[in-house]
């Protein structure tokens, strides 16, 4: 079997985790090539619905990133989304999908180095814990 | 006289009147039930037998107290509305009269979800208040909660329960009146630890001349250790031990604090001796039946007086 | 409303094992409301079941539907062009809904997707408690607007127990004393006197002591 | 835009010097207000202080984000001229015809051609100036995406290869022969917010600074604690890269006359500085840490500042010690910082160790800004502040010459944006008024082509960015393998996609090939979406039938040395992007047409300043006053602290105000109903003795309520004659200065009825109010003894110097603890105060013939209630309005179209109130200016068939936009929602989609990208 690559889906909120993400492009912070970027307008705006279809389409881990606490350009939907983040994390235990695959993490506008520094991380997370279930049921 | 009740006939001789109780064994084994009540003989008028307390399934507080009239003692039989619809209580309430137990204590009862069946069903089916009426019915008009004629009334002394350090606070006189509306001959209050509220309330009692219309019995216990009156400081809802008494037990030795817990125990009793209204004390000793004597003795409500 | 909770996956997914089309029902009703099996519920159930099933090497099809009301007739008679391409139906609505469907589809098994609990309200945003037990003889016109029976633990209908701490139950602290809430409205609607009179003991026929209970309106039945 | 061809020599523009954040929002005031601005800074970036701050209080939020989008717009606006790395050398002429002689120094780079790809960065890394300042000791400049100009700057001194240089930038924007550019601007007026410098303590041998690493200044610890400082936020010591456990602060150096060379005045800020970083230093390491202030007065007078203060000590367990610290020193063989210090008034000598110490530095002005004032002849005070006019701070001596923010006077962040809006309003008031507007920017509006109904047909548009993409992948082979993508009809590469011809080929293809759908491969869609919307637009397409794949910034320029992967992440970036704009569909942006009345509530000073600004720029004002007369509570005050007549100001202005055609003055106004949305509201309102009810219709509400002078009954008040409030006192003092001078003794109490648990904030008016007359007494009678019982003095700026004029005087203050109040009781007429004397250590009591009370302004709790639930406004905690972002937007409300001025907003100053009556009318001009008010087209929508009326959306939408409709389902005022999406997310009925963010177009991306493993 080929070397496993994670597919890591990344919803970031456009005020904070999105520009960090063009911080860490403008300072050329390298991170991993698994880590794709859905933009939101919010971090509350990423659908619990959004997380576990992405889960059942394949995808080995998914984080949520929004603004640091108390920073959310909408009052508190950074806070809101990390509680919706950890019921979805019970939801997915319950299906048989290890919890650490998802994760909410908050990051300032400026954090670029932040962006690169939890993208590679989760990816190596991802990677040790290998492929999703739900990937290598399809596969057989 | 309502009733044959030894209790009532020390209360109506104007006495002060001394209870106490005794928990029913967890299992088959009346020796238990004799050696707890023995160490009770001569030392109180009468021995609460508790039903199911704190919701843990015990010896029926019906077959203790026959056991124990079986002693030549009195038991006073408690009853509470969880585990039983109004037929099983009529039932045992029958019963019991039948085999010679002619006091009685009605109650709500705890919660399920202390005890070792949180599982079970809360029955309610009736509440307390409605318990005492309906004993009251049966004793003074003869018949069923459901209207139906008894044949041979229970000629039972009623007791009830109050709790004059739970909240509302302002409810509390309220609501003693109205258990005595519903049928309360006597009443056995919460442990008092906080002589001041109590004496608070006890002016409310007074005020609507309540102590008047039914025999009030101060509930006192004596504290085993720190251990225990921290416990119950924080843990037993609807208990009120004052952080004095907490620190005064905190202040002695470990092998001095069941001594100092009797000494308080004491003074409490002489304080509320003073207090208008207090007809008799309820020595709640849980699990230390044995320290009953002790407490009376030191207390000068012994020898207990014959009726 | 009705209240509901969804049930753990793992009871879910042995109702469906022997099954390979499921028709995964939502009510826009009360489950909706209280967030336990409207379109949205019925989503996320359908990927969980789908992801666990497949992890059980279970390739199985899950079609979504939402009524606006599973305990109607009529409204249930919309399943039948889908009802045939399934092999089993799991209801997200209430007990009444799931039994609608039993009732309608009689050759069709249909499993609960949650627990029914109690008739309440919201407290907040997320949170629901019950109100109401259906007793079929209302005596909120003597406590207040505040029901003794759905809301103390002990169903005392003459008064707080001595377990009621500053205004909570000894039950939980996340739970009100509901006396501590009737006499705050009896005080606040002067009526503290109505607390002296004694509620007799309640006759449970209304509450469903003399078995399942019908209400028949003799102008609108047919 | 340096070399642009603007005509330089009109006199209708606003020069503005300084682009620090005040200097920006002068400019973007004006400019949205459709006023030509030059903006000038030195620097080669605009930003200032600001973009080196870390957090701000008293919110402890990352302001970048909200800070960034004003500085990109500003390069958008094309009435701003921007002009970086420019100083200005000369000024003549006077109010309405200035002529300012300005020099660029050269940037080597032309911005109209840089795309910021960061080649010649990367290959000359010694000679570009992008780097964030790593040196804590110097911070200069943090870098930040939204850079502007975004370009960089070259320092050709250090560049040894010119000529390689100039060759590497693909967009041949390296100009190597750029020179100094001399030039002359005309203006009608000027606005100076050059900001100020801080103290530097280097000179002060005792405090160490010059000599131990971990003795810094308030802003190196700022830079210590920032993500994007020199160590990347980590809190470490300077010395040994250790984390510190102790931190201690020492406040007020270089300020309050304390040390060699500091200012006589309050620096304003440093309080709340310290706290912020203490607060933020204690939130990272909780227990870990120890943090202790060292001050002499906690000066947290704003708006919620004593909260912010409280949670300090309270929540957060920082420590205070009213002291003043002797010396700093490091003991042989300790990697400690040994303070020594005293407390309070005690005499003893106490000893501490320290891991770190940060000197609270206060602001100066630059010698540069003084220079700059001597040029244009602005006179300047003794500390070298501008001296600025009795009731309006921003105006200078010299006529049409303004100052905002720092360089004014010490303040902090909200201030300066007051002041910085002041400015704009009254600059705009010399400019000539322009009657007829040019449209000239609705000329190409191609009209929308009809795409529903068509097979999406997508063209795919790939950047190589110079080498920032190309020089990574294949460009080419991703435009093959993107014509694969479904309903893709055309893929092409487009070199420079941002450039004007590719622009250009991209219209042509999409004309040409009949596109209904476009993706590009290229930047980031933040700062480039605006532009390519506007290119689809003119090419006859829906601005929102577009996607950018971010392939740059997400995949070449961050995945270097693994072309492969890159490749492939590039391509499937573009499938996520193809498959999100295929669910695209047309949207229309929502516009409302603008009603240019304007109503302003409250008739006191404040209300009427912003109205007649704005009626003197010909705009109709409906002055709604509730009280039978104009004035408020400046009917009450004779003089302030400076002695600048109140009552001669009161008078001219009523009459000004009365006298003004496009002012109505409503009195015994009582608003009874609100409606409409921003830019076309109805309000209704009951008026005159008969209350009749009118309604009258307008754009703008600006609220100018005002507060009220409290009235606690403490101290004896209202129950002896000779006890009396700072108010009444002053008015005693005026009316019978022969008993005055009877007076033997007089006691003050300050913060009567203020920072209590009641009432927990500080009054910020008393202080002064104390000061001024105990002045006003001494000046009648030099020989009454005055008590002023206090808790901290608050004299913040320029006050400080009265404080200490008072103390001088023989004024005796005596500070008093809060658990420790000072006990009056009656004696006859007299009444005796007892209180602890700290410095005798005991209860000192004294017969007073007057006791003044502190007791400062409340909130109008009635009216202001009913106004809030009328017009829907958030309040804070004791009841005054709250604005919408407490630093940078002190004056605007979340409710769009409202604006709040004055006390309505906290207790203030006259001339502060009046700033923000100026500031509010700037404000609300950029409002008015327009016609339509565009609110973009991302805003969420509800399918009524779908939606089970269950409130989720009611309780979770933050704002408190939707509501459960006559028809029964949830209703979203688009023109109202924010678009953040919350509502959409916990829908239990999928009854709400937000536009432009809807969930099939996100699923399709997720689709996308997991398409090949589920197949």
């Amino acid at each position: 079997m080929e070397k496993f690559e994670p597919v890591i889906v990344a919803f970031c909120c456009h005020y904070c985790a999105y520009t960090a993400a063009d911080m860490a492009g403008s300072q050329r912070l390298p991170y991993p090539t698994n880590v794709k970027v859905i933009q939101v307008p919010c971090s509350c705006k990423v659908d619990a619905l959004h997380i576990v279809k992405a889960f059942e389409k394949g995808a080995d881990g998914v984080y949520v990133a929004g603004c640091l606490e108390g920073d959310c350009h909408f009052k508190n939907g950074n806070e809101k989304a990390a509680r919706r983040v950890e019921y979805v994390q019970k939801y997915l235990d319950e299906i048989g999908i290890e919890s650490e695959r998802l994760e909410m993490v908050m990051m300032s506008a400026g954090m670029g180095y932040r962006f690169a520094q939890v993208a590679t991380e989760i990816t190596e997370k991802i990677r040790k814990l290998g492929p999703s279930p739900i990937k290598t049921a399809t596969a057989l | 006289m309502k009733s044959e009740s030894r209790l009532e006939k020390i209360l109506a001789a104007g006495h002060l009147a001394v209870t106490s109780e005794c928990g029913p064994p967890r299992g088959c084994k009346p020796e238990d039930v004799v050696t707890k009540s023995k160490y009770l003989e001569g030392i109180v008028d009468a021995i609460n037998v508790t039903d199911n307390q704190t919701a843990m399934v015990r010896m029926s507080s019906l077959a203790a107290s026959v056991i124990i009239k079986q002693q030549g003692l009195n038991p006073l039989f408690q009853v509470t509305c969880r585990d039983r619809n109004r037929l099983a209580m009529q039932a045992d309430i029958i019963g019991a009269y039948s085999l010679g137990i002619d006091t009685m204590l009605c109650l709500s009862g705890d919660h399920t979800k202390f005890g070792d069946h949180p599982q079970a069903a809360n029955v309610h089916d009736i509440d307390s208040m409605q318990l005492l009426q309906m004993v009251k019915g049966m004793r003074d008009d003869g018949v069923f909660q459901g209207g139906a004629e008894l044949k041979g009334a229970p000629k039972m002394f009623i007791g009830a329960a109050a709790n004059p350090f739970a909240d509302p606070f302002e409810l509390r006189v309220m609501r003693l009146a109205k258990k005595i509306a519903a049928g309360a001959d006597f009443i056995q209050t919460q442990c008092i630890f906080n002589v001041d509220k109590f004496e608070q309330w006890m002016e409310g009692v007074r005020a609507k001349g309540l102590h008047k219309k039914c025999y009030i019995l101060a509930g006192v216990t004596p504290c085993k250790s720190l251990g225990a009156a921290r416990y119950m400081s924080k843990r037993v809802p609807g208990m009120d031990v004052p952080k004095e008494v907490v620190d005064r037990m905190a202040s002695v030795p470990k092998e001095k604090q069941a001594e100092e817990g009797v000494n308080i125990c004491i003074e409490t009793i002489e304080r509320l001796k003073k207090v208008e209204g207090v007809a008799g004390f309820h020595i709640m000793a849980i699990e230390w039946e044995e320290i009953v004597e002790e407490i009376c003795e030191r207390a000068g409500l012994l020898p207990r007086p014959q009726v | 409303m009705i209240t509901a909770e969804r049930k753990p996956l793992e009871e879910l997914i042995e109702y469906i094992k022997p099954f390979k089309r499921i028709l995964l029902l939502g009510c826009n009703e009360c489950v909706t409301v209280c967030s336990a099996g409207g379109r949205k519920e019925v989503g996320l159930l359908a990927s969980g079941l789908q992801m666990a099933m497949l992890k059980s090497g279970n390739n199985i099809e899950i079609r979504q539907h939402t009524l606006e009301r599973q305990c109607d007739p009529e409204y249930v008679e919309e399943l039948v062009p889908m009802i045939n391409d399934a092999d089993a139906v799991m209801s997200m609505a209430c007990g009444c809904g799931v039994q609608e469907i039993a009732m309608r589809f009689k050759d069709k098994p249909v499993f609960p997707a949650v627990n029914t609990t109690f008739m309440g309200a919201s407290e907040r945003q997320g949170v629901w408690a019950e109100r109401c037990q259906g007793c079929g003889n209302c005596l909120l016109g003597e406590t207040g607007g505040i029901c003794p029976i759905a809301r103390c633990a002990k169903q005392l209908m003459n008064g707080p127990c001595g377990g009621s701490v500053t205004g909570k139950c000894e039950i939980s602290d996340d739970v009100d004393c509901a006396w501590q809430l009737i006499w705050d409205r009896l005080k606040s609607l002067g009526l503290e006197e109505r607390y002296m009179e004694i509620t007799p003991a309640k006759d449970w026929r209304s509450g469903g002591g003399s078995g399942p209970r019908k209400i028949i309106r003799e102008d609108l039945a047919e | 835009m340096q070399n642009s061809n603007k005509l330089q020599t009109q006199n209708n523009k606003v020069l503005v010097i300084g682009g620090g954040l005040g200097g920006i929002r002068t400019a973007l005031d004006l400019a949205e207000a459709e006023k030509d601005v030059v903006l000038v800074d030195k620097d080669y970036t605009i930003g200032g202080l600001m973009t080196q701050l870390d957090r701000t209080f008293p919110t402890n939020n990352c302001d970048l984000c909200t800070l960034a989008p004003h500085l990109s717009e500003s390069n958008r606006q094309e009435h701003i001229e921007l002009l970086t790395m420019t100083s200005v050398v000369g000024v003549t002429g006077e109010k309405g015809n200035f002529t300012a002689t300005l020099d660029t120094q050269p940037r080597f780079i032309n911005l109209e051609k840089c795309t910021g790809c960061g080649d010649c960065l990367k290959h000359f890394p010694e000679c570009v100036r992008f780097n964030p300042g790593l040196d804590h000791r110097a911070p200069t400049c943090m870098r930040y995406p939204q850079a502007t100009p975004q370009a960089f700057s070259i320092d050709l001194d250090k560049c040894e290869d010119v000529e390689a240089l100039v060759k590497i930038c693909p967009a041949e924007a390296i100009n190597a022969d750029d020179m100094v550019i001399r030039r002359e601007v005309r203006c009608s007026s000027i606005v100076l917010s050059t900001g100020a410098s801080l103290f530097d303590p280097s000179e002060l041998d005792y405090l160490g600074y010059a000599k131990f690493p971990d003795v810094v200044t308030s802003l190196e610890y700022e830079r210590i604690l920032s993500a994007s400082g020199p160590t990347g936020g980590k809190l470490v010591r300077p010395s040994n890269d250790k984390q510190p456990k102790k931190i201690a602060w020492i406040q007020c150096i270089g300020s309050r006359g304390l040390q060699k060379g500091a200012g006589s005045y309050c620096s304003n800020a440093c309080c709340m500085f310290a706290l912020k970083e203490a607060i933020v230093t204690k939130e990272r390491f909780q227990e870990d840490i120890e943090t202790t202030i060292f001050y002499m007065d906690m000066r947290t007078f704003g708006k919620d500042y004593e909260l912010y203060f409280e949670r300090a000590k309270n929540e957060y367990g920082v420590r205070f010690l009213r002291s003043r610290p002797h010396s700093i020193l490091q003991l042989e063989g300790s990697d400690k910082l040994n303070m020594i210090y005293t407390v309070d008034d005690s005499t003893k000598q106490l000893n501490e160790d320290f891991d770190m110490i940060v000197l609270s530095t206060g602001f100066k002005t630059s010698e540069e800004s003084r220079k700059l004032a001597a040029d244009i002849g602005i006179e300047l005070n003794s500390d070298f502040f501008p001296v600025t006019d009795g009731f309006n701070s921003v105006a200078t001596t010299k006529p049409g010459v303004y100052v905002a923010g720092t360089f004014q006077s010490p303040k902090d962040i909200p201030e300066t944006m007051v002041q910085a809006s002041a400015a704009a309003c009254m600059a705009a008031t010399d400019l000539p008024v322009l009657d007829v507007k040019v449209e000239d920017t609705e000329e190409e509006q191609a009209t929308e082509r009809d795409v529903s109904g068509e097979e999406p047909k997508v063209g795919v548009f790939i950047c190589d960015c110079g080498d920032n993409i190309g020089g990574v992948i294949d460009v080419e082979a991703l435009v093959e393998e993107a014509k694969n993508l479904p309903f893709v009809t055309v893929s092409k590469a487009e070199g420079h996609g941002c450039s004007r011809i590719s622009m250009d080929n991209i219209r042509k293809t999409i004309e040409e090939e009949g596109l209904n759908r476009v993706v590009i491969g290229g930047c980031s869609p933040r700062t480039h979406q605006a532009k390519f919307q506007d290119l689809i637009q003119t090419a006859g397409l829906n601005k929102y039938l577009l996607e950018i794949a971010n392939i740059r910034d997400q995949a070449t320029w961050v995945h270097s040395g693994k072309p492969e992967e890159t490749s492939k992440k590039a391509l499937e970036l573009l499938k996520m992007a193809v498959g999100a704009v295929v669910k695209a569909q047309p949207l229309t942006d929502q516009t409302l047409p603008i009603n240019k009345n304007i109503l302003v509530v409250g008739g006191g000073v404040t209300g009427m300043t912003s109205a007649l600004r704005l009626a003197e720029q010909g705009f109709q004002v409906y002055l709604a006053e509730k009280s039978d007369k104009l004035g408020g509570v400046a009917r009450d005050i004779i003089k302030t602290l400076e002695g600048n007549d109140v009552q001669e100001y009161l008078t001219d202005i009523i009459a000004k105000v009365q006298g003004h055609k496009n002012i109505q003055i409503i009195t015994r106004a009582m608003i009874v109903d609100h409606s409409g949305m921003p830019g076309m509201f109805k309000t209704g309102m009951q008026s005159g003795p008969q209350m009749f009810y009118r309604q009258i219709e307008h754009g703008v509400t600006i609220i100018a309520t005002g507060a009220q002078p409290n009235r606690p009954p403490l101290y004896l008040l209202d129950q002896c004659a000779s006890v009396r409030t700072q108010l009444e006192t002053q008015q005693f003092i005026f009316t019978n200065p022969e008993v005055v001078k009877t007076w033997e003794n007089v006691a003050m109490i300050q913060c009567v009825g203020s920072r209590i648990p009641e009432n927990p904030n500080c009054s910020r008016i008393c202080c002064q109010n104390a000061i001024k007359n105990a002045l006003a007494i001494l000046e009648i009678n030099p020989d009454a003894r005055i008590f002023v019982l206090y808790r901290d003095m608050r004299t913040y700026g320029f006050q400080e110097q009265y404080y200490q004029k008072a103390r001088e005087k023989g004024v005796i203050f005596v500070r008093y603890k809060a658990d420790d109040p000072p006990v009056v009781e009656m004696a006859g007429d007299q009444v005796d105060v007892t209180f602890y004397d700290p410095i005798l250590s005991q209860k000192v009591s004294f017969t007073v013939d007057n006791l003044s009370l502190s007791t400062g302004m409340i909130a109008d709790n009635d009216s202001t209630e009913e106004l809030a639930m009328i017009f829907k406004l958030p309040r804070t905690g004791d009841g005054f309005f709250l604005e919408d972002h407490v630093k940078l937007r002190p004056v605007d409300m979340s409710v769009p179209g409202f604006f709040v001025a004055g006390t309505a907003h906290s207790p203030k100053l006259l001339n502060e109130s009046i700033a923000q009556a100026n500031a509010v009318a700037a404000r609300a001009q950029t409002m008015l200016a327009r016609d339509v008010i565009n609110l973009g087209a991302a805003s969420a929508r509800v399918d009524g068939k779908l939606c089970a009326a269950c409130l989720i959306c009611v309780r979770a939408c933050p704002f408190d936009i939707p509501f459960i409709n006559a028809d029964g389902y949830s209703e979203i005022d688009p023109a109202k929602c924010h678009g953040c999406g919350m509502c959409v997310s916990e829908c239990p009925a999928k009854a709400i989609q937000l536009m432009q963010f809807e969930d099939d177009r996100i699923l399709a991306k997720v689709e996308q990208l997991l398409e090949r493993i589920s197949a």
